[in-house]
């Protein structure tokens, strides 16, 4: 009987929702309404407050003074409805229900003539709850309203002629690249399976060298590579430096003959071929 | 070759930047034997707004700093030069984003309150990859809930100088007293509701 | 309101789309029935051209048609606005570095394996586009990985001679060596290397 207290008062000319262009304006209780439209009506609120606040205004209620119990069976008519239907309903619109159901329930006690007790209305706090929750709804809209950009506003950016544009790169100091060395290595350490020599810079530097010497060429003499000029200290650093590269499979050594002079190259510049062989 | 005005420099830099530029980073594109004064950079940008009166652009001025943009007068034209619609966002997300507005900051836990649903990750993740927002810190309770703000560029995405800029928010009515006051000229609630009045000894309990 | 002059819109256009727009770009941005003749346009442009005779912009035409750019006169000031924005190096690529420049000739699979990590392509792009580092050759096994060196412009930016000029590696490793003499540094070590903290001698706080 609640229902049909509830659904005299919806006879009104606002439709409740507008599915599909097409306005609905009486509450489906024979459920001609077919479920995807009850979906679409159900993605058209963004939670129970919202819902609540539709049926407030479109009755043209003033929220401060919600008729609770005929709000309270409309909205139940709706999460009836939804259910019957089986559509996924938000627990919070069960929670808001429950919430409806007690405030209603206290409406109806006698009211106490001692003011200070209980503290005033039921409805204080869902009240609250719409006003906040409607102040951001309206919020909501006018920031949508603002001018913004990609939608109102555009912003210029002309291009610069070439050649003006230098990024300068960051600079470094060689402490950073110490320290940041430093950090590796104790990383690595922390790995067991991780070695870092302690081994000769200059033999290392030489190797760069060597490579260098021997790149874009085919085959060069052994002895082409050193400098005598280096001493005894830098010939040693050479003949390391080749030892080192070949072992790690970047140069070649060949000697064609016992006794022939011995060339060297990079492996790299080798024929298909030999790619083939070594892998 | 003498050393180009004050003026075509800053409307060069300003018409090249692609976003906002502010007054330090204008300054910063003179060395600093030949630096102007801020009032003679701001009286350049004041002259340049002066002049654009009857162009295509306009300089607005956003939070973070002075923006070179197209008129909005002629904006509609511009915007096909785009094949892509402006994006539309939904109810959620904008409710969601008023709400850390002004309300930051603020923790999500605290905006579902508000809005009475949950809110969905994937709006927190839009706004956070827009970068409109962002955390700011944990509040100290159990849980340590993130603590949400906007950012700079809410404000320029949004052409406001600052929060101060946002629209008033509505003013809120005391319900207390509005009840009150309202209910002592009232009938008896149980009047109102006579179809349900049967249920009342019961809920007294 | 009336419509804005072809003049207001053609420039806005120009202005916003960031690079070149040809005739038909521009008159595209028109419906059909209110699509404006090319020679008005052009007439347009050229309108524009003198306009910015004595302007920090000017259009250029090229072969993808005109484009608003930067007079050259102010554009080396303009083109600070991208100076600031070289970011500071990441530990990555200075680990990278460090470790090309001591243990080179070197793999990128042998840095990877020392460092942990896989090494990003970009670093290696960074290192060699500064010309600090360069390939000197490949490994003769499968993949034939590139070999990376350091050059002699690493050796010119730290002012060094020769590598042998850099501490030897026993002394990096030595965390109060490594405190105590170059790297008196403003922020203590630990604090950039939280992990490794504990490495340090107590004596040294």
């Amino acid at each position: 009987m609640a229902l049909e207290t509830a659904s005299a008062g919806l006879q009104q000319e606002m439709p409740f929702a507008v599915v599909q262009g097409a306005p609905l304006l009486t509450l489906p209780q024979d459920l001609y309404i077919p479920p995807d439209a009850l979906e679409v009506f159900l993605d058209a609120f963004e939670g129970p407050l919202d819902l609540l606040l539709y049926l407030i205004k479109r009755q043209n209620l003033d929220i401060l003074d919600i008729p609770i119990a005929e709000i309270t069976d409309q909205y139940m008519e709706y999460v009836e409805l939804m259910r019957e239907l089986r559509l996924d309903l938000a627990a919070e619109y069960l929670v808001m229900a429950a919430m409806l159901a007690e405030i209603k329930s206290r409406m109806l006690l006698p009211r106490v003539e001692s003011e200070d007790d209980e503290g005033g209305d039921p409805r204080a706090e869902l009240i609250r709850r719409l006003q906040e929750y409607e102040r951001f709804k309206q919020a909501a809209e006018d920031l949508d309203a603002l001018p913004r950009l990609e939608r109102d506003h555009f912003p210029v950016h002309a291009g610069i002629p070439p050649g003006f544009l230098q990024r300068t790169p960051p600079d470094v100091d060689l402490r950073e690249l110490l320290v940041a060395l430093r950090g590796v290595l104790a990383r690595a350490q922390l790995f067991t399976s991780h070695r870092v020599e302690k081994e000769s810079l200059s033999l290392r530097e030489r190797m760069s060298q060597v490579m260098e010497r021997l790149r874009g060429r085919s085959f060069t003499e052994f002895t082409a590579l050193f400098d005598v000029a280096e001493g005894r200290a830098g010939v040693v650093v050479t003949f390391l430096a080749t030892l080192e590269l070949t072992k790690s499979s970047v140069l070649e050594l060949v000697q064609n003959e016992p006794f022939a002079p011995i060339h060297v190259r990079l492996r790299e510049s080798n024929q298909e071929s030999d790619d083939i062989a070594v892998a | 070759m003498t050393s180009p005005s004050l003026k075509l420099i800053v409307e060069a830099a300003l018409i090249a930047a692609g976003g906002p530029l502010t007054l330090d980073q204008i300054l910063a594109l003179f060395p600093e034997d030949e630096r102007p004064d801020r009032a003679e950079v701001t009286g350049a940008v004041r002259e340049l707004q002066l002049d654009y009166a009857d162009r295509g652009i306009e300089i607005a001025e956003v939070a973070g700093g002075f923006r070179v943009q197209v008129r909005s007068m002629v904006a509609p034209w511009v915007a096909r030069l785009w094949d892509e619609k402006a994006p539309r966002y939904s109810r959620a997300l904008l409710e969601t984003l008023s709400l850390i507005a002004y309300r930051q900051p603020i923790t999500r836990g605290e905006i579902e309150e508000i809005r009475g649903v949950a809110v969905s990750t994937n709006i927190v993740k839009t706004l956070t990859e827009r970068e409109w927002v962002r955390v700011v810190g944990h509040r100290d309770v159990p849980g340590r809930p993130a603590l949400y703000a906007t950012t700079r560029k809410f404000l320029d995405y949004f052409g406001l100088r600052s929060l101060n800029d946002l629209p008033p928010l509505a003013e809120i009515r005391d319900p207390e007293v509005l009840l009150d006051d309202q209910l002592a000229l009232e009938t008896p609630v149980e009047d109102r509701f006579p179809a349900i009045g049967h249920q009342r000894p019961a809920a007294n309990d």
